[in-house]
């Protein structure tokens, strides 16, 4: 499969293995049409999870995951792609209905912005927060401290 | 898949008429509300009593378990997820360990992993029963929430006697278990087994045939296999449309391609074969436990794993069948003491979203029902 | 049963009919207009049952305080209250309003002044015991077919008001 | 002064109801001894239903205050009586605070006409059972009222549903309660009674219960009622109106204190006051088990034992009890508490033993006996239905309930009428 999908999209794959899981890097121009061929040809029909990884030092900072499963193939793949701060990726609710909550999570703890999504905002968080708690450098003590005292009326949540 | 249309987005901050003016009203139901199982807040938008669609806002349990991850080492981490799914800490505790096994590669000694396999399906008993009790009690039947809770207390108290906890049961190590089982557990669990069996019959003598509760369940919270796999759904509502899959059986962990037993399946989706097939689980649970008894063989309890765990670089992302549907963790390390990244993937979470569907076009009195019959747990929702 | 200071409840009984009926044409609130409505049916039923007519007392009661009301009740709840209070009331209609006032007046000065011989001398013999009997025994005996009449067209207004409201049956 | 006498005692020949026989003194007395039982009716009630129904649900119930919780209800009426009153800011003042006690008002009222005995009633209506269901159904008004005035979603969804069901299951209701009347007029006039105490003494005279008559019409006609009744008073498993899952309370949802508990009070008065349009309708009132059957002075003589006989049993129940009580030196007091409970109800099985007593009291405790078995009921369905969704509440009301009573009601008239024409001509 990963083998047929190489042919096709020739560099923009590699396809690694890891503890007897495979998984897939991407590139970030490849992923919508990836992501459609992994759902309509390969079976692909159950998004399982979207989630991301923040790497600060690179220049890509964020590793963006999604784990599918098939249910004919009875098979679970990861697709990872690394985008720039900033970048927005389109949205995969179109093609599963369920990553809908996934990617807004994904928006909520890292910021990052899915193109097409139906309601992308804040899913966790309250709405006004500010900062995006999963990143790097988002300290674990940190917290939107105007938010705290305009909505709790407390000086500090800690 | 399902159908995008019915699933557009309401705009519920500003219904399009003013309150009480006509047919349409825009009602908040939690976070303090009794049949929210915890701090979730439905906004429904009605027609009468008829539900036009509904938007759940959730967070208000939200804790950053996974930013702790991040700022704890492996051992450190692991009570924390026995707060996650409180009703089922014990599953949380098995998927986070064997994911963990997974980064270090070593695998939990045979005795370990039966030992593992009845605690946690003693733990999904106790969830299906708390499930069953709270279900029953937002229907209106006040009596199975004491039954339930009667029976469910013998599990805990055989959880108190193996690790003292009786609820965040923190059972199991990274590479096995802290402690061997104690004088007498096998038979405490059998007796448990004993005692347990004929309590199915009885709480399915209460409902099983109640024609309320029939009337009650059948036909409301329809969803069809085809949209449960877009939307994610797993674990028993899955089962109930019809799909016979367990990641038990699917992708076997933990000991559980050793054991006998079947995958209940429902056939409409609707939320009286949701009760079924969780009744018929809990059948199923005691089934693999006397096999595990009757097989539990003697040994070491605990794999050779480090005092320190620094897991080679790398990332797994790994999945076990938790009372309420796939729980999943990726976990991602560069080789230190702590995770890089840890990514819970709850099953309540997921399976929240299909609220939506399922509750268009039912009655209020159905948002109820089904809120308790997806099972969910606000403290994995949130996390 | 022998009456008891029965000008005092009847005086009492007509205060509150009419302090219920002046509250029911003046307040702003249609909900407190209701409720003062209610209060003066039920002063109304008191009243019928010391004029010895239970059973027009006690279907008084079902029917305009206990169903018509809570119909009544029922619908304006669910109206928009606030703009209600808001909206001019329609009281402008003084010419009418004073026209009917002065004939109502005019007929009661008429009755109380020599309507007296229309009236038998003495009170009628109290029949309080078979008086629902009776009631029913007319009904269904000499005005039967006025009775017949009357349910039919209640039936014709109910099958109207279920095509008027379902869309479709 | 010995006027007065006189006139107190010139009731006591009568065999005529006070309210009836115009006797404003023994009126008096007995609306204070029905209004005094039926507060002690409900107190007695809340304690019964959380101590039968904990043993339904496996666990013991009050335990703590006073012995076996027996004092529970009257700490719970205390507390309540000292919580703060909330009204909230929002809500319609007047209509607020009138609320719960138009409630009451109606919940009360109704057992002016409630027929304990043969005499035994506050008054004697021509038209007693219209005026039951009368003023029993202006209780929906406080219901709307109290749900409005809130100014709240919860409360006002509530009470759009208690009204509306209550409005609708009247219907069947009086239908049931027609079919009744249409019975009591199987007499040589052929005019039948709205009366209680006439529909009692109709089925005496007929010598059966209203349940078997014309069988299995009666039992019918009794079942639509006793379903009715259910929904009439807003208990499961037809309390969607206060269906704590869906509604937080319904209607009183934001009550709290001492108008909360008035909600109460008049909760168990109506069912307390539906048990007993019942029992006086289909189950014969005050009339005591086979008074045909087993007729004659000695049966008469025999069935007189049963109030005392109950309440020695009641005593004997808790003697043992005393007994069981734990021998430690802290449960001293509620052992003493508990006999004490016990050395009452023995007294009163003996003060009922004393032969005047004995057969004025006879009546009551029929009447008593048979409302108290549906209390049971009520606290039975409760332990063991699921609540029923809106819509198939109101399915159940007007296309059950309602054919099958017209269906009762047209067949109980046609057997009548050939019961009346051809077998007694």
């Amino acid at each position: 499969m990963i083998a047929k999908l190489k042919r096709t999209y020739g560099s923009g794959i590699e396809s690694l293995t890891y503890s007897g899981q495979n998984y897939m890097v991407v590139d970030r121009s490849l992923i919508p049409d990836i992501l459609q061929i992994l759902r309509n040809e390969e079976q692909f029909d159950y998004c399982v999870d979207i989630t991301a990884v923040h790497y600060p030092k690179r220049e890509k900072q964020f590793d963006v995951v999604w784990v599918l499963y098939s249910f004919p193939r009875n098979e679970r793949i990861r697709v990872t792609t690394q985008i720039v701060d900033g970048e927005a990726l389109s949205s995969s609710v179109p093609i599963w209905p369920g990553a809908n909550w996934l990617e807004r999570e994904v928006y909520d703890m890292f910021g990052i912005r899915f193109d097409g999504h139906p309601d992308l905002k804040r899913i966790l968080l309250p709405d006004g927060w500010k900062g995006y708690p999963l990143r790097k450098d988002y300290s674990i003590l940190q917290q939107d401290n105007e938010w705290v005292q305009i909505n709790l009326g407390i000086e500090s949540g800690q | 898949m399902a159908d995008q249309n019915t699933l557009t987005h309401l705009d519920l901050e500003t219904p399009e008429k003013p309150f009480l003016d006509a047919n349409e009203l825009v009602i908040n139901m939690g976070p303090q509300h009794p049949a929210t199982h915890g701090v979730l807040r439905v906004i429904l938008r009605l027609d009468g009593e008829k539900v036009l669609g509904l938007e759940c806002v959730i967070g208000y349990l939200h804790r950053g378990v996974e930013k702790i991850g991040e700022n704890r080492t492996y051992t450190m981490f692991n009570p924390y997820v026995d707060r996650m799914d409180y009703v089922a800490a014990v599953s949380n505790g098995l998927g986070y360990c064997e994911t963990v096994e997974k980064l270090l590669n070593v695998e939990a000694p045979p005795r370990a992993q039966y030992v593992r396999v009845i605690l946690t399906e003693l733990n999904r008993i106790a969830s299906h029963q708390l499930w069953l009790g709270t279900h029953a009690l937002d229907i209106g039947a006040i009596t199975p929430l004491f039954y339930t809770f009667r029976d469910r207390e013998e599990i805990l108290k055989i959880y108190e006697k193996y690790c003292g906890a009786r609820l965040t049961t923190h059972a199991f190590r990274i590479g096995g278990l802290q402690y061997e089982t104690y004088n007498g557990f096998e038979a405490d669990v059998q007796n448990f087994l004993n005692f347990f069996r004929p309590k199915i019959d009885e709480y399915e003598e209460l409902l099983t045939t109640n024609r309320i509760w029939v009337e009650r369940t059948k036909n409301v919270g329809k969803i069809s296999a085809e949209d449960c796999i877009a939307l994610g759904v797993t674990g028993p509502v899955l089962r109930a449309s019809g799909v016979k899959w367990d990641i038990r059986k699917a992708l076997p962990y933990a000991n559980y391609k050793n054991f006998d037993f079947e995958i209940p399946t429902g056939q409409h989706g609707d939320t009286y074969d949701r009760y079924l097939v969780r009744m018929a689980e809990m059948r199923q649970s005691v089934r693999i436990i006397e096999q595990a008894i009757d097989a539990i063989p003697e040994g070491p309890i605990m794999a050779k794993v480090p005092k320190v765990m620094k897991p080679p670089a790398g990332e797994v992302y790994h999945s076990i069948e938790a009372p309420k549907g796939e729980l999943g963790y990726f976990i991602v390390s560069d080789g230190s003491t702590q995770p890089y990244r840890l990514r819970v993937r709850p099953p309540s979470f997921v399976n929240l979203q299909a609220l939506d569907l399922m509750c268009r076009g039912q009655l209020v009195a159905d948002v109820i029902a089904v809120i308790g019959t997806l099972d969910i747990v606000l403290g994995e929702v949130d996390r | 049963m022998a009456p008891v200071a029965t000008p005092f409840f009847f005086y009492l009984l007509s205060g509150i009919m009419l302090i219920g009926g002046i509250l029911v044409i003046t307040r702003k609130n249609p909900v407190h207009s209701a409720l003062a409505l209610i209060v003066t049916l039920l002063a109304q039923a008191s009243i019928y049952l010391m004029l010895y007519a239970p059973f027009v007392a006690g279907v008084q009661i079902i029917l305009y305080a206990g169903g018509i009301m809570v119909l009544f009740l029922f619908v304006i709840m669910l109206v928009s209250i606030d703009r209600s209070m808001r909206e001019r009331q329609f009281n402008s209609q003084w010419v009418a309003g004073i026209i009917a006032a002065t004939a109502l007046g005019g007929l009661f000065i008429a009755v109380y002044t020599k309507g007296t011989s229309i009236f038998p001398e003495h009170a009628l013999p109290v029949v309080e015991n078979d008086n629902t009997q009776k009631i029913a025994t007319m009904l269904y005996g000499q005005y039967m077919f006025a009775f017949e009449i009357a349910s039919l067209l209640l039936l014709v207004a109910i099958i109207g008001a279920v095509v008027m409201a379902k869309k479709k049956i | 002064m010995g006027r007065i006498i006189l006139y107190i005692q010139s009731y006591l020949s009568s065999d005529q109801t006070p309210g009836a026989a115009g006797n404003m003194f023994w009126v008096l007395v007995y609306i204070m001894l029905v209004f005094g039982g039926l507060s002690v009716a409900v107190i007695a009630m809340n304690w019964l239903e959380r101590k039968i129904l904990a043993h339904m649900q496996v666990r013991l119930g009050p335990m703590r205050v006073g012995p076996h919780g027996l004092l529970q209800p009257i700490a719970d009426a205390l507390k309540l009586l000292l919580k703060e009153d909330i009204m909230p800011a929002e809500a319609d003042g007047v209509i607020f605070w009138v609320a719960p006690f138009v409630v009451v008002l109606a919940a009360f009222t109704v057992f002016v006409v409630v027929p304990f005995g043969p005499t035994h009633a506050i008054t004697d209506m021509n038209i007693g059972i219209l005026f039951m269901l009368g003023v029993s159904s202006l209780s929906v008004l406080g219901i709307v009222m109290a749900g409005w005035a809130s100014n709240s979603h919860y409360p006002l969804i509530g009470a759009l549903r208690s009204s509306a069901q209550m409005v609708s299951y009247e219907v069947a209701m009086g239908l049931a309660v027609v079919s009744v009347v249409l019975m009591t007029s199987l007499n040589a006039t052929g005019t039948g009674t709205l009366s209680m105490i006439g529909i009692v003494q109709a089925q005496q005279s007929q010598g059966v219960w209203f349940i078997f008559k014309f069988f299995p019409l009666g039992l019918i006609g009794f079942f639509i009622f006793a379903v009715a009744m259910v929904a009439e008073t807003n208990r499961a498993p037809f309390d969607l109106a206060e269906a704590e899952s869906e509604l937080t309370a319904g209607f009183h949802t934001e009550y709290s204190g001492f108008r909360w508990s008035l909600f109460f009070l008049a909760e168990y008065s109506a069912m307390i006051a539906v048990s007993s349009i019942a029992v006086t309708l289909w189950l014969g009132g005050w009339l005591r088990p086979f008074p045909n059957a087993l007729s004659g002075s000695t049966w008469d003589f025999m069935f007189s034992f049963f109030p005392a006989a109950a309440f020695l049993f009641l005593a004997a129940i808790t003697f043992f009890n005393v007994v069981r009580m734990p021998k430690h030196p802290l449960f001293r007091i509620q052992t003493i508490g508990l006999a004490g409970f016990g050395v009452v109800l023995g007294l009163i099985g003996l003060v009922l033993l004393v032969p005047a007593v004995r057969m004025r009291v006879q009546d009551i405790f029929w009447f008593s006996a048979k409302v108290a078995a549906f209390m049971y009921l009520y606290i039975w369905y409760r332990g063991t239905f699921p609540r029923y969704r809106f819509d198939q509440l109101m399915r159940m009301g007007w296309k059950v309930l309602l054919p099958m009573g017209l269906g009762v009601l047209i067949l109980t008239a046609g057997v009548a009428l050939l019961q009346q024409n051809l077998w007694h001509p």
